[in-house]
C-alpha cells in the first residue's frame, strides 16, 4: 500500500512530526549523530541532563556491559547551563527539529534556576526535569522517588517556565503512578518514563564493582518489561500524555510502548548500538501502520486490547 | 603538537556493511581478521579505530572498539585478543560473514613537522595501532625504531611488519625466548639513551605506557599515548570513556584514543579489564 | 591443585553442605529434576509456594519469554498444605536433603495457619515466607512493598514455628533495605532476594498482552544487575543472612552475589534454560575457590572489594 | 483410554547431546531437521516431543518444544515452522551443528486396545506429530486413514509419509491446488461417515482440533488431540503450560501434550501463538 500515514503527534501542546524522540544522556545534542542520520526527521532532540553550574560527573569505569543491557554511572557530566546555551543552543539553532531540555539540579532551586537561564534563550520547545538520575548523590532520583519532593521539584520548574514542562520518572519507585499523579497536580505537561533501574554488576575475577561508583543506572532491552509495565500504569493513572521508554530497540518495541499508553516514545541505548536507531524506528513505525492501513500513528496510543 | 598523520583530515565516519574475509590465529589467543571495508579502508588514519558490531541477537549488546592495525587495498587488518563474550565471537567469524562498524573513529597519530626519527614502543596488543603507523612515518621517510615486548616469542605480535619497515626492532620478552629477557620498557630506556630521537608512539597496557611516557618525559622527547576505554557509542555522545588530561576530561572515542603524553593526568585505579598480554 | 574445597555454609542455623539452592516455583518440590542431578548434592530444596487452600493459579497464557528473561504469571497454583504434605513431602523424606517450604497466603493467619500445619511434619528445615509474588491479588507482593504489612505477616509467621524463617523479599520497592530491617525486627533468621520484578509484554501484532493477566514477574539474567544491587544493599542493612538470587545461571554468577553479601544462593530460571544447572553451578564454585585456593566457599561472603 | 503405544513405556527424560545431520526446506516456511541423537531415538514414542536448546549466548534463553516427527535408526526428524527468533535460528543451523535437547518428553498418543481402524487429521504443521504415529499404528497392522489439510498444495506436510502407510489419504487446500477445497474439517466429517473408526487422532490449530473432536464426539468415536502451550521448564516444574480438563488443570508436557478430547475443556481464548497455516 502506498497510501502514507500521518506520524505526527501532539505532545503538551506541541505538535512533533513524528512521535520518536531521542532519551536524554544517550544523543548528547545531536551533532555527533548527524553524520548518521537526518535530525530533521525527529519528534524531538532530548539533550543531555544540564545543570547550573558544570559537572564533573563520576570517575570511570563508568559503563558495564549487561545481559541485553547495559549500567552507566557518568553521573550527568555536562558544562553547565552556560556553555551549554553558548554552543549546544547554537549549533541546534541551525537545524530544525523541536528541542526538549533535560535538566539537572541538586536542589528544586537549581533546577529553577537552570531553567531561567534557559528562559532567555529562542529555540527550545520544552524542558524535561530529570528527577530521575541514578547517578548523581545530591538530588537526582532522590527527588523521583518520594511524591513531596517531586512535588516540590515540579513545582519550583513550573513557575519558572510557561513552555511545556516534562517530568522524567524514576522506576526505582513501589508505585510509580502516585508521583506520576504527584508531579501532574503539581502542574507537569507531560510524563517520560523509565530512567535507568538501580543496578550492579561485579567482576568475578577481581573481586570488585565493574563500575568506579558500585552502582548505576541499568538500560537497554533487558529493561523493556518494566518499562512497558510502569508505561502502562501510568498512562491509565494520569491525564498528561506519557513519554514512553527503556530498551526500544525497534519497530515493534515502539509500537508496544504506544499500545500500552504512550503518546510518543524515546530511544536511548539503542542509539549506541545503531546510531541509525531513532530513524530505523520512525520508518519502521510508519511501515508497520501502512501494512495494517493505520492512518495515524497517533491511532496506536492505548489501543491495547486487554 | 605539529602537524597530522594525514595527507587529508580526518572525515566523518560511517556506518559500513563489512565483510570476513580472512581470520586466523596469528599468536596464542590472537587472531587477525581481514574485513572487506572500502570506505573505511579509504578513510581511515593511523591510531584511529572502527567500532564493530560483532553479533545480533546476542545477549551482549555493545559495539567492540578495534584499531585498523594493517590496509591493505579496500581491506582493513585488525589484531585482536580473546578475552571475553565478544572477542570469542570475532574468534568464530569465518569469511564471508557480514558485520556491520562505524568508523573511522577517533583521533589518531600525529606526525610532528620535520619529524626525522621515531620510536615505537608496543607492549603486546600494543603493537594493533602502530602498525599503520609503522607503514606511514616508512612512506614519508622518517626513520623507525620499534621495540615491542610480549610475554614470548609465541605471543609477539607484527614482528614481520615492523622489521619490513623499521630501521631498527628490539625485542623483549618476559621469558626470554626472543630478544632481551624481562620488559619492553627497559629496551626503550636504552633506545632513548642510544638514538636520537623526535618523538616515541606507544601503545600497550596502560601501566607500561605510562612509564614509557614517563621515560620520554625525562628524556625531553614528545610522546603520544593510545588509551582504551570502555566506549558505549564510539563517537562522542555518551560521556563513557573520559580521559582526564589537563585540558579537563576527554573522550577517548573522539579526543584520543591518542593522547599527548604530556596532557595525561594519569589514573591509579586500572580503567579496563588488562589485556593478558 | 587437587586440595579440596569446604563447600558448607552456615545459614540461620542450619548447616548446608552447599550454598546452591534451588529458587521456589522454579523447580517443584524437586521430583521433575531427579532424573538430571543429584538432589542429595543442593544445599537445600526450596519447594513451590504452598497455601492454606488449593489455589488455581492464573489462566493463561502464563509465560512471556523476554530479552534475556522471561515473565510468569503461573499465580501460586498449588494444591494447597494437606496434599502438598500427603505427596511432596512424603516424597522428599526419601532423600537426603534439608526442604525449605515456601508459604504463601492471603492473610497474615493464612500464612501462620500454613506453618501450624506443617509444623506436624517432620522433615521440614526451614520455611520461606513469600511476601513478594507480584502475580496473585490479594496478598502476595502486598505484603512485602510496605514495612507494617511485612512485619505483620513476619511475626504471624515466627510466633508459629521455632524453625528457621526466611523472609523472601520483593525487588518492586523503593526501599528494600527497610523491608529488610523491618523483617529482621519482627524475626526472621534470614532474607531472601529478589523475586521477580512486575514487568508487561505486549504482542504488537494482535495489539494484546502477551499474559493473559496482563502483568507478570520478571526473572533471568534480564534481572542480575538490580538483584545484585539489593542483595548487596541489604547484606549490608540487616545482620541476618542473606539468599541471593536474580538471573543466575553459572559459577560465576553465583560467586558476584557471593560477593555482594549472600551467605547462599538461589538458581531459579536457568533451571529451565539447563536442568542441571543447580549442580553445574555448584561444581563452578567449586573449582572457581580450587583455582584461587580459597579453602571455604563462605569466605566469598561479603569479600567485594570496594 | 485403553493401553499405551508403546511395547515398552515411557522412560524418564535425559539431556541429549545432539548433532544436525540435515536440515532443509520441506515446504514453504517449513524446514525438517534430522538430528543424530541415538538415546532419544531409541527411547522416543509417538506423540512424545524434544526440548531443545537452538543457540547459547543469544537473547533468547527459553528451550523450544518440537514433536518427533519421525525416527530413523539413531536419528530424529523435526517438521517445524519458522515462526520466531528460535526456529529463525534453528533454519540456520547447518549440519554438524550442536546442541541439546531434553527428551524425551510428554504423554504421547494410546492405541486402544483391539483398534483395527484409525483416522488421522492433520491440520498445516499437526501433520508433525502424526508421522511416528502412522508408522507405528501401520506397524501394529491398524488401517489407517488420513486426512491432512494446507493452506495449498505445496504447505501439505508429510504427504509421502502418509501415502506410504495409510491405506487412504484425503487433502484438503484452502486454495483448492491439491485435493478438496477447503478445510479438513469438512474432509473429516465425510470420512467419519463412510468408514468404520475405532479412533481418531489430530493434531494442527486448535480451533480445528476442536471441531474435530465434536465431530468424532457426535460419531461416538475417541478421539485425542495434541495440544500446544507455551512452555518453560518443559518437565512438569514450572506450570507454564496447563491445560483446564475434567480432572482439573493438567501440565500439557507431562499428562499432555495428547489428551483425551473428551476430558479437555476447551477454552475461547487462544493460548499460544497461532502457527499461520
Ligand atoms: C580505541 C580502542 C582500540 C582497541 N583496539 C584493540 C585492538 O586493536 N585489538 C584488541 O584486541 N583489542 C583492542 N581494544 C580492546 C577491545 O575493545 C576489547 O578487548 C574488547 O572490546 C573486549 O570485548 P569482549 O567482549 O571480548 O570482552 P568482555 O570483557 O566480555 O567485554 C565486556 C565489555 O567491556 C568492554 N571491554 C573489555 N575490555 C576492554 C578494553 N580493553 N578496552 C575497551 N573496552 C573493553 C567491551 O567492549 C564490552 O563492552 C581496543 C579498545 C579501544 C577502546
Ligand atoms: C509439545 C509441543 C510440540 C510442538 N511441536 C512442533 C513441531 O513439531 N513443529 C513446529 O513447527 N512447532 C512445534 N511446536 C511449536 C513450537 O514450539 C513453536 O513454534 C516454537 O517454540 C516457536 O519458537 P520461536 O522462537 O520461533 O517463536 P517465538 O514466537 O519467537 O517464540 C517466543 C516464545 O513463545 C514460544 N512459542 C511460540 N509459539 C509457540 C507454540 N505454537 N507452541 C509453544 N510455544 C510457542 C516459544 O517457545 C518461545 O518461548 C510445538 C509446541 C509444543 C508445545
Ligand atoms: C549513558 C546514559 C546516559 C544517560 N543520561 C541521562 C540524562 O542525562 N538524563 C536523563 O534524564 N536520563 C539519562 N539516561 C536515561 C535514558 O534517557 C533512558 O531513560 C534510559 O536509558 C532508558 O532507555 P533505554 O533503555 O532506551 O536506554 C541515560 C542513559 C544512558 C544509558
Ligand atoms: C515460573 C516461576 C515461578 C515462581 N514461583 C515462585 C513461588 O511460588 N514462590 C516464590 O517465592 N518465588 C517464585 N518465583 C520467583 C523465583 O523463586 C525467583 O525469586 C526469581 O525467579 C528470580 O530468580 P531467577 O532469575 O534465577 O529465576 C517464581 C519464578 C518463576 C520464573
Ligand atoms: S564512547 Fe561514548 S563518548 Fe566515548
Ligand atoms: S512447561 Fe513447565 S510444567 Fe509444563
Amino acid at each position: 500500500m502506498t497510501q502514507s500515514v500521518d506520524m505526527s503527534v501532539t505532545l503538551a501542546g506541541l505538535r512533533l512530526r513524528s512521535p520518536v524522540l531521542t532519551a536524554s544522556g544517550t544523543f548528547a545534542s545531536g551533532r555527533e549523530f548527524a553524520d548518521f542520520i537526518d535530525l530533521e526527521r525527529l519528534g524531538a532532540v532530548v539533550t543531555k541532563g544540564v545543570s547550573l553550574e558544570p559537572w564533573e560527573g563520576n570517575r570511570g569505569p563508568r559503563i558495564a556491559e549487561t545481559a541485553s543491557g547495559m549500567l552507566n554511572s557518568i553521573g550527568l557530566q555536562n558544562p553547565g547551563v552556560e556553555a551549554f546555551c553558548a554552543t549546544d543552543l547554537v549549533w541546534l539553532a541551525e537545524i530544525e527539529v523541536p528541542v526538549i531540555v533535560n535538566v539537572s539540579g541538586h536542589s528544586a532551586d537549581e533546577y529553577a534556576a537552570v531553567i531561567e537561564r534557559l528562559e532567555r534563550e529562542p529555540g527550545i520547545s520544552a524542558y524535561e526535569i530529570n528527577i530521575s538520575c541514578p547517578n548523581v548523590d545530591a538530588g537526582g532520583m532522590a527527588f523521583g522517588t518520594a511524591c513531596a519532593p517531586a512535588e516540590r521539584v515540579t513545582r519550583a520548574c513550573r513557575s519558572a517556565t510557561s513552555r511545556p514542562l516534562i517530568v522524567k520518572l524514576s522506576p526505582n519507585v513501589t508505585n510509580i503512578t502516585e508521583i506520576a499523579r504527584a508531579v501532574e497536580s503539581a502542574g507537569a505537561d507531560a510524563v517520560s518514563l523509565i530512567n535507568t533501574l538501580l543496578g550492579m554488576a561485579i567482576d568475578a575475577r577481581t573481586f570488585r564493582p565493574r563500575l568506579a561508583r558500585i552502582v548505576g543506572g541499568l538500560s537497554g532491552p533487558a529493561v523493556k518489561p518494566v518499562a512497558l509495565r510502569m508505561v502502562w500504569q501510568v498512562a491509565n493513572a494520569v491525564d498528561v500524555p506519557v513519554i514512553g521508554m527503556g530498551g526500544i530497540a525497534d519497530a515493534e518495541d515502539a509500537v508496544e510502548f504506544m499500545l500500552a499508553g504512550a503518546t510518543a516514545v524515546s530511544v536511548g541505548t539503542a542509539n549506541f548500538v545503531d546510531p541509525t536507531s531513532a530513524i530505523r524506528i520512525t520508518d519502521g513505525l510508519a511501515e508497520f501502520c501502512r501494512a495494517r492501513s493505520i492512518p495515524r500513528v497517533a491511532e496506536l496510543t492505548g489501543a491495547l486490547r486487554t | 603538537m605539529g602537524g597530522c598523520a594525514c595527507s587529508h583530515h580526518a572525515v566523518s565516519p560511517a556506518l559500513e556493511r563489512v565483510t570476513v574475509v580472512a581470520n586466523e590465529q596469528v599468536a596464542t589467543g590472537v587472531g587477525l581478521v581481514v574485513f572487506e571495508a572500502p570506505r573505511t579502508a579509504a578513510e581511515v588514519l593511523p591510531g584511529q579505530f572502527v567500532h564493530i558490531r560483532i553479533a545480533e541477537g546476542t545477549s551482549f549488546i555493545l559495539r567492540r572498539p578495534f584499531s585498523v592495525h594493517r590496509v591493505r587495498g579496500g581491506r582493513i587488518e585488525i589484531l585482536y585478543q580473546v578475552v571475553g563474550v565478544g572477542t570469542r565471537a570475532l574468534a568464530e567469524a569465518g569469511p564471508g560473514t557480514v558485520m556491520d562498524l562505524v568508523g573511522p573513529l577517533g583521533h589518531g597519530w600525529e606526525i610532528p613537522e620535520g619529524a626525522a626519527h621515531a620510536l615505537l614502543v608496543a607492549g603486546g596488543l600494543g603493537a594493533a595501532p602502530l602498525g599503520m603507523l609503522a607503514e606511514e612515518l616508512a612512506r614519508r621517510g622518517v626513520a623507525v625504531t620499534v621495540a615491542a615486548g610480549a610475554p614470548s616469542e609465541k605471543r609477539l605480535l607484527a614482528r614481520e611488519l615492523f622489521e619490513e619497515v623499521a630501521r631498527r626492532v628490539e625485542l623483549a620478552t618476559d621469558d626470554g625466548s626472543c630478544g632481551t629477557t624481562g620488559l619492553v620498557t627497559g629496551v626503550c630506556e636504552s633506545l632513548l639513551d642510544d638514538e636520537a630521537l623526535d618523538v616515541v608512539y606507544t601503545c600497550g597496557p596502560e601501566p607500561m605506557q605510562r612509564i614509557v611516557a614517563a621515560q620520554a618525559a625525562a628524556a625531553g622527547i614528545s610522546c603520544q599515548v593510545s588509551l582504551e576505554r570502555l566506549m558505549a557509542c564510539g563517537i562522542g555522545a555518551c560521556l563513557s570513556c573520559v580521559v582526564p588530561t589537563t585540558d579537563g576530561l576527554m573522550r577517548a572515542c573522539v579526543d584520543g584514543p591518542v593522547f599527548d603524553a604530556a596532557s595525561v593526568v594519569w589514573e591509579s585505579a586500572e580503567r579496563v579489564p588488562e589485556h593478558s598480554s
